[in-house]
């Protein structure tokens, strides 16, 4: 198959350079591909022959490492993944994740998010601590099917972007946060649910969801972050009405 | 380590706003069909009608469902016009669940003159 | 001094508006349209009450163009509400597991849809009988 | 330039670095640990690894079988005492693992289950279904959060390392989003950079895999060990280089050639059973499997893909629906949605890779390296216990058990050590601020560094592939020596401060070159055939008299690195013939007979 056609393939890109930049602007460029060229290799393309100073984030290529999130024809896509052929005959827009501030071209602020996943004490809290040499917990394939799907979130953000009830309140903890919180909660060796469910019940907790539902539609891991928030909303209205009750359990 | 953050009273229209939503998925559309299309169609008379709703039981009925699809209709009209950022958020929530409130208290009183009344 | 200046982008007034977000804000209207419907309820309740006269006028009424058209966009509204309800209903709750699988979501969606349909039936018939 | 003093400071915030970050802190709660990545941790490319982590966990595997493998899998290039170490550790470290979260498999009693990989005698890979290193990252990366004393630098680059008498006590970074700098002093250093993939062209690695840490080290005396052993995987999507998982040969998959013929039984891996046993066929190790393809390749027995690239074909169809999705649903998600082909159904096309970099920083078992203060873990480390081949799934354990040595090595050296001496080491991050300046700023002769780049992963990727030769392997170190030359007049579009991508590439191309060097030069200075260093120009024999030693490639500046040797450490399997297949069988009974005999 050598003399396959060569497309060519126009991209809109919004750019932004805080040195120059007043605002963000569209950039027009044009690049030949392939029948298997991703978003990422177009951009990779661009920036070796045409532009040295367009910026984005890569690393893996293959969908894992979450870096490449962007608006492709304004959905939240992983660049990586996203093929022109599909996007074709374009021109396709490229912007930055919609919903983040923008740190420059298609690179957005990611320091808010991963403050939002520190804090949601993301690590097992045990049941009962047990030495090393005593062996693995167990689990049930059952026990972790609870859990299994929220751990697979690669904290890309595309769900961020969809949201948009996190573009009106930037500090809604939001649903790839509540993901993880959920992949904790549901962990059978963990204990610390009650002390996670406390620290959702304000506003910018699970309260700013309005079961809007497109970020478990952007997932490009089948996480359903939508499942993780309004699972854990019915978790804190509950919680709401029934805490007399859990005082008096606990002292 | 951090604090815990300030509840909301959310929670208590999320929870009425739920079973109205709730009644309303599984009876709502029935309903609709039944007062909107059948009732014209052929009419039960007005004594037929005032002897279902005065049983004590219909009234209790209607005593629940109709305020339910006041609250859940107002806990989605308080989002929307928030979303449409339509005015500052106390006043959304006075006119939507002011609206529910009022629209309750109007609810018991005709229920109770109904069963109680004349 | 660093020449960092992150650019914040304002969310537009009227992303609700949207294509994308066009879903969502029928579906939470649809459940406004709950409310009026529970209004109408109330009227005809009230017509009861307050005698024949008033009861003949809110059933002939009932047979105005405008109370069939707004009877209509009724029902449109309790069908979507209804099937919107359903699909996020397994959001709102955790994962069922059986025999050591999760059981779909549709399968959920579409079991109480199911029972919604029952239930829709069977005042339907009730009134008929 | 802000300067921040710490305990501990850690380059590179993958696996490594957060085991040994994690382990320092829990060493030394006291102490201050700065954790720095050029990337946010969980970008890092430990990300990427799928198929799992070895450790010894059933009752009829060995600690001795573990050691075995590992060693003749390595071609007894293995420093045999660390290897021994490092066995015994593997299994501690994976049920660590577990207990800070891991979703590692499991059988349907609860226990953690494990499956077959490439050149392991029995199953002992512990794995988190196709994403284990995902798993593994993660739940390091969020444990590592419960630690106050760890202190992240995230999106900082690192230019240069701070020496001053003769101890590492720093480093000079980039601040990605500002683009200023910034200097971290320390009592004591740990370079957890990863490996150095990209410095070829098709390759499994992600963008950022480009052995700055290698380099660093490198410049500053420190030799880099074994470096013409490079590992390419067998299984890579054709053109992007992107990995199917040994896991898919763990789980029972084919080799086809165009013929449908499952070729390996012709290289000496048969005989070809319906379920390959470990060791045997598919199951045999990388470099055999990829020198099998090259020779296929030459036969004219592979198909074409659109790409125009050589593949083979990798069968899991026989394996059913279920087990594919179930055990493989990253596999699936990157054949269907990648290559538009769906596995259950249809072969997946696959050709060898670069994937792995064998050789790396020296360090001794104690992850020291000869320059005081400063450790070393994971890819970008030598420990030995790769030798001329790594065994898939070794890695992700190596970098677990030797993470936690790393951590726990630096903070007790901290402990002991005179504080920073501050003034002296803000003097020398001042100059390698300017330096990195001069690179951005420098006019240059006007030729981008994406030209550089491309060359030199092609004049690797032709002198120092699956298979070489002495004049390929001469025309690499001269291309090479041609581009570390030219590199000094690139010029860099891009002349702003924030974020600037271009002038990061333009760096790490930097360390690629140097890195690049020491592989090539290594490469043809090794006058034998052993594991992944093959040659065909009248040294395709192992030649244990003159080379059973590991090379070290020492920094000359300005010049090509010169090359000398160390002896290996042989502590109990003397070096004997490394085969698999029934042959492997027949000389593993031989050997066990002659030690009961
Ligand atoms: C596709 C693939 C699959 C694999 N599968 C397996 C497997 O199944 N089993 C197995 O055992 N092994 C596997 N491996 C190998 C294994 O994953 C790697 O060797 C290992 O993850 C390397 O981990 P690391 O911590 O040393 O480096 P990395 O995870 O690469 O981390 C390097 C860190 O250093 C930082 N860094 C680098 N340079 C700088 C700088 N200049 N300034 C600041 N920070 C810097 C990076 O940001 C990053 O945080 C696989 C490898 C690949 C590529
Ligand atoms: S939940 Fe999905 S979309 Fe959101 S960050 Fe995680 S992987 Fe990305
Ligand atoms: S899109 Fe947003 S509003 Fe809730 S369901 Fe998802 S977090
Ligand atoms: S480059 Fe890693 S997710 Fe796209």
């Amino acid at each position: 198959m050598a003399d396959r056609d060569r497309l060519t393939i126009e991209l809109w890109i919004l750019r932004y350079r805080p040195a120059q930049d007043e605002e963000p602007h569209f950039v027009s460029y044009t690049v030949t591909y392939t029948e298997e060229m991703s978003v990422l290799e177009a951009l990779q393309s661009i920036k070796d022959e045409q532009d040295g100073s367009l910026s984005f984030r890569w690393s893996c290529r293959m969908a894992i490492c979450g870096s490449c999130g962007m608006m492709i024809d304004g959905t939240p896509k992983l660049a990586c993944s996203t093929f022109l052929r599909d996007l074709a005959p374009g021109p396709v827009k490229i912007a930055p994740l919609e919903n983040f501030p923008i740190e420059r071209d298609l690179v957005v602020t990611v320091a808010d998010f991963v403050k939002k996943i520190e804090s949601i004490y993301p690590f097992i809290m045990p049941k009962e601590t047990k030495p090393v040499e005593a062996g693995e917990y167990l689990q049930t394939p059952a026990q972790m099917a609870a859990y299994e799907p929220f751990s697979d979130c690669i904290n890309c953000m595309l769900c961020y972007a969809a949201c948009p009830q996190f573009g009106a309140n930037p500090d809604f903890i939001g649903p790839g946060a509540m993901a993880l919180l959920q992949r904790y909660n549901g962990d059978s060796r963990d204990a610390g649910s009650r002390e996670r469910l406390d620290l959702i019940h304000g506003e910018d907790g699970v309260w700013s969801c309005t079961a809007v539902g497109l970020c478990s539609e952007a997932c490009p891991k089948l996480v359903d972050p939508a499942n993780a928030v309004n699972q854990n909303k019915t978790n804190s209205a509950f919680d709401f009405f029934l805490r007399g009750l859990r005082k008096e359990n606990h002292s | 380590m951090t604090r815990p953050p300030k509840r909301t009273i959310a929670p208590i229209f999320w929870l009425l706003f739920g079973a109205g939503g709730m009644l309303s998925a599984l009876f709502g559309t029935g309903l609709v069909i039944v007062t909107g299309f059948l009732l014209p169609a052929s009419p039960p008379s007005y004594q037929a009608a005032a002897a279902i709703l005065h049983n004590p039981l219909a009234g209790l009925v209607a005593l629940a469902t109709i305020p339910l699809f006041f609250w859940h209709g107002a806990e989605r009209l308080f989002l929307t016009l928030k979303d449409m950022r339509a005015g500052p958020r106390p006043l959304l929530a006075l006119i939507s669940y002011g609206a529910a409130a009022v629209g309750t208290l109007v609810t018991i009183l005709l229920i109770f003159l109904m069963e109680f009344g004349s | 001094m660093s020449e960092r200046r992150p650019y914040v982008r304002r969310q537009s007034r009227l992303w609700w508006a949207s294509r994308t977000y066009r879903g969502y804000t029928l579906r939470e209207l649809s459940g406004v349209g709950v409310a009026v419907y529970g209004a109408v309820l109330l009227a005809g309740l009230d017509s009861v009450r307050r005698g024949p006269d008033a009861y003949a006028a809110f059933v002939g009424w009932l047979s105005t163009p405008v109370a069939i058209v707004l009877h209509l966009v009724l029902l449109a509204a309790m069908l979507l509400h209804g099937l919107t309800w359903f699909q996020t209903l397994p959001k709102t709750m955790p994962r069922l597991i059986v025999g050591g699988q999760a059981v779909p979501q549709k399968t959920i969606t579409n079991a109480a849809i199911g029972l919604a349909m029952l239930c829709s039936l069977a005042l339907v018939i009730g009134a008929l009988s | 330039m802000d300067h921040f003093d710490t305990d501990i400071l850690i380059l590179g915030a993958g696996g490594a670095g957060l085991r040994a970050a994690i382990a320092a802190a829990e060493a030394a709660p006291d102490q201050r640990v700065a954790l720095v990545s050029k990337v946010y941790p969980m970008r890092s490319h430990t990300v990427a690894a799928e198929g799992g982590s070895a450790g010894v966990v059933q009752a009829h595997d060995t600690l001795d079988d573990h050691f075995n493998d590992t060693v003749s899998g390595g071609d007894w290039l293995c420093e045999q005492d660390v290897v021994e170490y490092f066995v015994s550790h593997c299994t501690r470290e994976m049920i660590q693992l577990e207990h800070w979260g891991c979703p590692w498999s499991r059988k349907p009693d609860g226990h953690v289950n494990v499956r077959a990989f490439g050149g392991m005698k029995i199953e002992r890979t512990w794995f988190a279904a196709d994403r284990s290193g995902f798993h593994i990252l993660h739940t390091l990366f969020q444990t590592s959060t419960k630690y106050k004393s760890i202190e992240r630098f995230d999106e900082y680059f690192c230019v240069d390392l701070l020496v001053e008498n003769g101890r590492a006590q720093g480093a000079v970074l980039l601040c990605l989003a500002t683009g200023e700098f910034c200097a971290i002093t320390a009592r004591a250093v740990v370079l957890a950079t990863g490996g150095a993939g990209r410095v070829f062209r098709q390759n499994t690695n992600g963008g950022i895999v480009t052995g700055d840490g290698m380099a660093l080290a490198f410049r500053h005396g420190v030799p880099l060990r074994d470096m013409e052993f490079v590992q390419y995987h067998p299984t890579c999507m054709p053109g992007s280089g992107v990995l199917f998982t040994e896991g898919c040969r763990g789980e029972g998959a084919f080799l086809l050639n165009k013929d449908g013929y499952r070729y390996l039984q012709d290289y000496g891996l048969g005989p070809a059973e319906p379920q390959p046993r470990n060791k045997y066929m598919e199951l045999g190790p990388r470099d055999r499997l990829s020198q099998a393809f090259w020779q296929e390749e030459r036969k004219g027995r592979t198909v074409t893909t659109p790409q125009g690239e050589a593949a083979v074909l990798l069968d899991l169809r026989h394996l059913g629906r279920k087990r594919i999705e179930e055990r493989l649903p990253l596999i699936c998600e990157l054949a269907r949605h990648f290559m538009g082909i769906d596995p259950v159904d249809t072969p997946i096309p696959v050709r060898p890779a670069v994937h792995y970099t064998m050789g790396g920083i020296l360090v001794g078992i104690d992850t020291a390296s000869p320059l005081p203060g400063l450790y070393a873990a994971g890819e970008c480390s030598s420990i030995g216990i790769h030798g001329a081949n790594r065994l898939g799934s070794n890695s992700l354990a190596e970098l677990s058990v030797f993470g936690r040595v790393a951590g726990e090595q630096a903070a007790a050296f901290a402990k002991g050590a005179a504080a920073a001496e501050i003034p002296a080491l803000l003097d020398r991050a001042r100059a390698a601020e300017a330096r990195a300046l001069g690179l951005l700023n420098g006019k240059g002769g006007g030729e981008r560094h994406s030209v550089l780049r491309k060359e030199m992963a092609d004049s690797l990727e032709k002198g120092c592939g699956i298979y070489r030769l002495g004049d390929e392997m001469q025309q690499a170190c001269d291309r090479l020596a041609d581009l570390r030359h030219r590199y000094d007049g690139i010029t860099i579009d891009d002349k702003s401060r924030a974020w600037n991508t271009d002038w990061i590439s333009a760096l790490e191309l930097g360390y690629q070159l140097d890195v690049a060097q020491a592989m090539a030069h290594s490469a043809i200075a090794r006058k034998e055939s052993r594991g992944a260093h093959q040659r065909l120009d009248g040294y395709t024999q192992r030649d244990d008299a003159n080379y059973l030693r590991h090379s070290l490639a020492h920094y000359r500046k300005g010049a090509s690195p010169e090359i000398s040797y160390s002896p290996v450490t042989i502590t109990r399997s003397p070096p004997g013939q490394r085969a698999y297949g029934a042959l492997g069988e027949q000389l593993e009974h031989a050997r066990k007979e002659a030690t009961h005999g």
